[in-house]
């Protein structure tokens, strides 16, 4: 390390002295050491170079004492050379890694939810209003075989779908990335809301196993925690084979966060580094895919529905279309807006593609193929809010997973440093001095809170279409317009431009 | 101006219809007075009626109604009928003047029966092939739209008023045991011939009362199947969904209406096992196929006909009967202006389908 | 009777207890004139306990048989007979601390207020429906609930 | 059931409670000697340097004896008790029948045989109406001299330095409060009392008294040393009041009343607490702990008194003590101390078998205290956390977490 940093910290903590109390609440609180206190003087003081802006401590204040600022850009930006290009580059002088962060990618790439307007009803059909009539969200997922016929009603061998009572469910983040508190948070309301959440990569903790009949057991390359008792305790199997912040990439859990239970639960010694490799290595092909699809269902009876979870790259329709055929019953597509707890910059903010296009791609090329029923498609990667769960339900996703909302609204506040696992907020975190903070029974009443203030939105938005059932929007774009897209991405997405009648 | 197929039309509108179940044929003047009594629901822009049974000495043959905007695309369609079918008959469709109908396009019919090595060609079934020749002249031929295609059975429409397009197409001459008819509201001008009700396909034919906000999700499912929605309307959906399920995938009518019209998830899970099981898959599997929004339908087939509503019954639909007569509105007061004493009248529950069927002994006399 | 009771699995050290604690038992019930008039700090009758990473709130147990209330010399402190909260009246207190002495979980501290002595504990803010501790815990480290003896 | 209770102090009053826990109805009388509802005794001290008035003496607020449907028989004298025929003579004459009878009758004084000493001339110090007498003597510049430098002796001193008086301590033990204090700690308190202006004589003791003509007192120490004084404060102990059952059968008398576990003297429906129960230290929240459990015991309950070890917290111009147990112990003893003389602070854990056996605690008094007391009440081992013991962060967290836990679900 060069004695000279040439980057002045990122933040500065500011403290009111006439607020402050000196409780002491922010030395504690904060995971990185930013806060301090002197006991000979009594005097508290902070190290801006150490804060990352996670406003742990600006929460706890009882005083209201603390506020972050961010300090003026250190060198010279511009919109070519902007400060993040300008500070990674100074950080890789000083230390000539590999550059890393959290979360999802944060780069100004179009979104196109955000130029996507949803319809709704005037005179020639009501409204519905969800506060006087059902409005229903419940949505199945898997392979909906037709026709329905009387005899294979009684077929019991049959993989059986699998309902969940809102469109929306939480997606993998793995015990090991993120605490036990937060994945039993996400577990807990899962269960309460009739929903799933994934167990990412990481296996099932043994003491949340009373869950499993909520979750996506995920089966990624490194095989973390997977065994018989696993795969058949969970109510859909998840293949995972890309994640939408590193296509391409594998997973390095670093031995810090193996903790002894973490070690337990993924069946690797405790302080051993979890590697999951970039690719399966007994998946080289979609023939192979086809047979680890094929071994799971047979491990489970043919009793759970397999999901195969891809990030979505350019030619996510094609792939998505081998998918279906080698035997899916679920396809998850995870965007270039999806968060990890970990990945390589580079790779996070410059890989993959939109969500929104993905999912019209391969809906499309499903229905032309006329192969859609045989799978259902689950869209993530970015979900900020109801409203974007039901463009992607009418661009056609049969229904969204979230994750990164769900961090928030367990207390995330996207400072991007889950990779350091010194998460102020318990969560990106096995420090149990952190991962205390998160009470998993607050936790799971936030996440139930989310999702009923989403799934509510989302029937007073059907309603105002028209609507009352979750699958009339499913794939009907005609309930969406576009705002300033151009004729390429309107006709990617299968959707009119906002002026143009039905 | 964009007409039908060129962009969605939603409408309103008032329907009625009955079937004989006995099979007693009775002209069409019944029928024209009952809708012309809800001339309030129409606005000029649309009317049309379908009659089952009133082409006996052609039944075995499928009587094609056809509108041609011009002479080309009438010489366009007859090639391809002439390669496809043996034509039995042909005739222009008789008319009269009826002042308040404007310039009317050609109108023709063909009884027609397919040609064996064509469908062996095509390696469909004689139904299939039918479906996709009329999807093909309706997509393909410019200026042409069949406007029926079903046996012993026609499609009555156009644009006007539907008691002056009853006069304009005679109709107190064909005798039916089941009329539908349908006056019409469109919220989109202007009206075209081939845009008013019924819409047919094979022996389906549709009128409908309302406006399907699920239309994109039910047309995306239905073109995985081949189906073209020329017309962009959401009849057009109706007929298409109800031929899937029905003739392609064997559905009941019963539970085909179960899944236009599909029960909600808290009253399936609340049956017993088996039902629950079963209505569970129909909607799973199917629901794309549930016409959310207001509604109310009357579907004419071969031998019956049944009503349906939405399921949480936004649009008005009434049944009745009398003796052997099962008759279906928009309005109470349509029915008893035909039949002013009525046994029994009722309003069916959103989601409950109404159907009438011939009786057995009458079916077979209709079709002997 | 309801008492407060610590989940340590769920106490982040924050020590805010403290804080409403003392808020609550200053004059102003302000937090600025508490600390910065009242020269409050510090007088909390919730002590948090650190062991990290383990930490826990430990306060009165309001016992059926207080040692507090048994080594009182003034009989200041007393064991409410309707609501069994044992309290202090202060102005009674002398400052002794017999009854630091005698709390086996070490609940009571000396402590002094406008010059006179007073013993820091809990008294279940007696006039509130809810004690502040658990009323501000942001973590529901703290709870006030009614446990059958042995649950 | 008929309750006599003969005595009026913390262990009548607590006993009325314990009698209550269990019988609602039960008619319960006291027989006061005083003419005063009971009152905390510590407090005459704090009431001499007014620090407490008139009103807040009461122990118990008045309406408490009301509430208990108690009758308080005060300025009354217990005389005799007849065990045969369950009765009490009072000293009126009256005869007092009980179906349960609790001696709480406390102590008194114990004055030795002095040359010269009568009681005009030296006071007590030990109930309200010895410092009522006092409260007229204590003028300021005046001197006064205690005989005894215990808990008595130096809460008198206190009292009396606080109005104004120049006061010389006189112990015959060669340090303050011996059973407390070991000699490190004393010579500490000692220096305190000294740098407050407070004369300390030790291994010394009064051998005569004689009034001047001007009024004053002239003293006579063992070591020839002649005092002049205005106030003798004798302060030297306090013996129990067993007189009622001297020479009774079936009760043992050594000092005190000899009891069993249940707190009962050997007779049918007695039973005792407070300072006239033998071997027990004369302190208040023992009186008060065994008054709750005759109580009970007398109201048909069957509970155990465990002999519990002294502990005692005392306060004087300032400087706080709490001892526990065997705090003077050293030899033999394994000893945890942290002492800064210049703070007088003098923290000192006494251990045996690895168990804590003592604790002194001298200016740095806090709620660990209470801990302490409790481990050593319960023999806990305090190995795994010995070294814990004193740092400044000792708490309930520092014990085995089984404990704590169970502890803290209390």
């Amino acid at each position: 390390m060069p004695t000279l940093s040439l980057m002045p910290p990122e933040f500065r903590v500011a403290r009111d002295d006439n607020k402050c109390i000196k409780c002491l609440a922010c030395v504690r609180q904060c995971g990185f050491d930013a806060q301090q206190y002197d006991a000979e003087d009594d005097r508290l003081y902070a190290i801006d170079a150490n804060c990352v802006n996670c406003q742990r401590c600006v929460s706890i204040c009882p005083a209201g004492a603390l506020t972050i600022y961010k300090n003026p850009p250190p060198m010279r930006p511009n919109a070519h050379w902007t400060e993040g290009h300008l500070r990674n580059i100074v950080k890789q002088a000083e230390t000539g890694g590999v550059l890393l962060t959290g979360m999802g990618n944060d780069q100004p790439f179009p979104t196109y939810f955000d130029r996507l307007l949803l319809n709704a009803s005037q005179v020639t059909n009501p409204s519905i209003d969800p506060l006087r009539e059902p409005m229903e969200l419940r949505t199945y997922l898997g392979s909906r075989v037709e026709p329905v016929t009387l005899e294979e009603c009684r077929d019991k061998t049959r993989t059986p779908l699998v309902p969940i009572e809102t469109p929306i469910m939480f997606s993998a983040m793995s015990y090991g990335s993120i605490s036990h508190e937060a994945f039993a948070s996400l577990a807990r309301a899962a269960k309460a809301f009739g929903t799933l959440f994934n167990t990412g990569e990481g296996g099932l903790p043994e003491d949340l196993y009373e869950y499993a009949d909520h979750a996506v057991v995920q089966v990624a390359s490194g095989r973390f925690g997977v065994h018989a008792g696993y795969l058949n305790a969970g109510r859909v199997i998840e293949i995972k084979i890309g994640q939408g912040a590193k296509p391409g990439i594998g997973g390095h859990l670093p031995g810090e966060k193996i903790t002894a239970p973490v070690a337990e639960t993924r069946m690797i010694p405790e302080g051993t580094d979890a590697l999951s490799p970039a690719p399966h290595h007994d998946i080289y092909s979609i023939e192979d895919l086809k047979q680890l699809i094929f071994t799971l269902k047979e491990a489970t009876r043919y009793q759970k529905p397999v999901s195969v979870k891809i990030s979505a790259v350019h030619n996510v329709a094609a792939i998505a279309s081998g998918i279906a055929r080698a035997g899916a019953d679920i396809i998850a597509i995870d965007g270039f807006r999806g968060g990890t707890g970990a990945a390589p910059t580079m790779i996070r903010d410059h890989v993959g593609i939109p969500i929104e296009l993905a999912i019209a791609a391969v809906d499309q090329r499903l229905r032309e193929e006329g192969i859609r029923n045989r799978v259902s498609l689950v869209a993530a990667g970015g979900f900020r809010s109801s409203a974007d769960v039901v463009k992607a339900i009418a661009l056609g996703a049969d229904a969204v997973y979230i994750a990164t909302a769900a961090l928030i609204a367990l207390g995330c506040h996207l400072c991007q440093k889950c990779y350091t696992g010194k998460c102020s907020w318990g969560i990106a975190t096995q420090d149990p001095y952190r991962s205390r903070r998160l009470n998993p029974e607050i936790g799971a009443e936030r996440l139930y809170n989310l999702l009923r203030g989403w799934s509510h939105e989302i029937k007073e938005m059907l309603g105002g279409m028209g609507i009352n059932s979750i699958e009339s929007l499913r794939g009907n774009r005609l309930h969406l317009r576009g705002v300033g897209l151009n004729e390429v991405e309107l006709k990617l997405l299968g959707v009119k431009h906002a002026g143009e009648a039905m | 101006m964009l007409r039908e197929g060129d962009y969605r039309v939603p409408s309103g509108c008032a329907i009625s219809g009955f079937i004989n179940k006995d099979g007693r044929r009775v002209d069409g003047s019944a029928i024209i007075q009952s809708i012309a009594l809800m001339q309030e629901r129409s606005n000029g822009l649309g009317g049309g009626f379908a009659a089952y049974g009133i082409y006996p000495e052609y039944k075995d043959y499928y009587a094609l109604h056809l509108l041609f905007e011009d002479k080309l695309s009438r010489n366009l369609v007859e090639e391809l009928i002439k390669d496809n079918f043996y034509i039995e008959a042909e005739d222009r469709i008789p008319t009269r003047h009826v002042r308040s109908i404007g310039k009317a396009p050609l109108l023709w019919r063909y009884f027609v029966t397919p040609r064996l090595s064509k469908i062996e060609e095509s390696k469909e079934t004689e139904a299939d092939f039918m479906t996709r020749l009329v999807m093909r002249i309706n997509d393909s031929v410019n200026g042409a739209y069949v406007v029926s295609s079903g046996k012993n059975m026609g499609a009555f429409k156009g644009v006007g008023y539907p008691e002056d397009i009853g006069e304009f197409f005679r109709l107190d001459e064909y005798q039916a045991y089941t009329w539908i008819a349908h006056g019409r509201f469109p919220t989109n001008t202007p009206g075209w011939w081939g845009g008013a009700h019924p819409f047919t396909l094979l022996d389906w034919s549709v009128v409908h009362n309302g406006e399907i906000s699920s239309y994109g999700a039910n047309r995306r499912f239905l073109e995985m199947y081949g189906y073209k929605m020329t017309l962009q309307t959401d009849t057009e959906v109706v007929a298409y969904a109800i031929d899937l399920l029905v003739r392609r995938h064997k559905l009941p009518l019963e539970l085909a209406a179960r899944v236009l019209a599909a029960p909600l998830w808290q009253v399936i899970d609340r049956l017993p096992a088996a039902e629950r099981d079963l209505y569970t898959r129909l909607r799973v599997v199917y629901g794309s196929l549930l016409l959310n929004g207001p509604f109310s339908i009357i579907v004419g087939f071969s031998g019956g006909l049944m009503a349906l509503n939405d399921r949480i019954k936004l649009r008005p639909l009434v049944a009745a009967f009398h003796g052997a007569t099962l008759y279906v509105a928009s309005e109470e007061a349509a029915i008893r202006e035909i039949c002013p004493d009525v046994e029994r009248v009722w309003y069916p529950q959103g989601g409950e389908p109404v159907i009438g069927r011939l009786e057995e002994e009458s079916q077979c006399r209709l079709s002997a | 009777m309801k008492k407060v009771y610590a989940r340590p699995a769920y106490c982040m050290n924050c020590h805010l207890c403290e804080v409403n604690c003392i808020v609550a038992h200053s004059r102003s019930r302000d937090l600025f004139r508490a600390y910065k008039r009242e020269n409050l700090r510090g007088t909390a009758r919730v002590i948090v306990e650190e062991r990290l990473p383990l930490s826990v709130a430990v306060q009165c147990r309001h016992c059926d048989d207080p040692r507090c209330v048994a080594g009182c010399i003034s009989g200041a402190m007393v064991k409410d007979p309707e609501t069994g909260i044992v309290y202090c009246q202060e102005d009674k207190c002398v400052g002794c601390w017999t009854c630091v002495a005698g709390c086996p979980y070490g609940a009571i501290r000396p402590g002094e207020k406008n010059g006179r002595p007073v013993p820091l504990k809990c008294d279940l803010c007696r006039e509130a429906d809810e004690p502040a501790c658990v009323a501000g815990c942001p973590n529901r480290a703290l709870v006030f609930e009614e446990r059958r003896a042995g649950a | 059931m008929n309750y006599v209770i003969i005595g009026n102090s913390v262990a009548a009053v607590n006993a009325v409670a314990g009698i209550r826990d269990y019988d609602r109805e039960g008619s319960i009388t006291i027989v006061s000697a005083e003419n005063y509802y009971a009152y905390g005794r510590p407090l005459i001290s704090y009431w001499l340097e007014k620090r407490v008035q008139d009103q807040d003496m009461p122990y118990r607020p008045q309406e408490f004896y009301a509430q208990n449907n108690v009758c308080v028989l005060l300025g009354r004298r217990a005389v005799k008790l007849d065990p045969e025929a369950c009765q009490v003579h009072l000293d009126n004459g009256e005869k007092l029948p009980y179906d349960r009878l609790l001696l709480a009758t406390g102590g008194r004084p114990f004055v030795p045989p002095i040359e010269g000493l009568t009681p005009a001339n030296y006071f007590t110090f030990i109930n309200y109406d010895d410092v009522r007498r006092l409260q007229a003597a204590a003028i300021p510049g005046r001197e006064a001299v205690i005989l005894g430098a215990g808990p008595t002796g130096l809460k008198a001193m206190e009292s009396l330095v606080q109005r104004g008086v120049k006061v010389t301590l006189v112990e015959l033990a060669d340090r303050l409060w011996a059973p407390a204090l070991d000699p490190e700690a004393g010579a500490l308190v000692a220096g305190f009392l000294q740098d407050n202006g407070v004369n300390l004589y030790l291994n010394d003791t009064l051998t005569s008294v004689y009034r001047e003509a001007d009024g004053r007192l002239h003293l006579e120490l063992k070591s020839g040393r002649e005092l002049q004084a205005d106030i003798l404060v004798m302060a030297i102990g306090v013996r129990p009041n067993v007189e009622l059952l001297e020479g009774l059968p079936g009760v043992t008398i050594n000092r005190g009343v000899v009891v069993g576990p249940d707190l009962g003297i050997g007779l049918p429906g007695i039973y005792a607490a407070g300072d006239v129960v033998a071997g027990s230290p004369p302190l208040l929240p023992h009186a008060a702990i065994q008054g709750k459990i005759a109580g009970r015991n007398m109201a048909g309950a069957r509970e155990t008194y465990l002999p519990l070890p002294p502990y005692n917290a005392l306060g004087f111009l300032g400087l706080h003590i709490i001892s526990i147990g065997n705090s003077v112990a050293n030899e033999g003893y394994e000893v945890l101390t942290e002492v800064d003389p210049a703070a007088l602070v003098y923290r000192k854990l006494v251990l045996k078998d690895n168990r804590l056996a003592g604790v002194l605690l001298i200016n740095k008094i806090d709620h660990r205290a209470g801990i302490y007391r409790q481990l050593l009440e319960e023999g806990l081992e305090v190995a795994p956390f010995k070294d814990a013991l004193l740092r400044p962060d000792f708490g309930l967290l520092s014990l085995p977490e089984t404990i704590w836990r169970q502890k803290l679900a209390e």
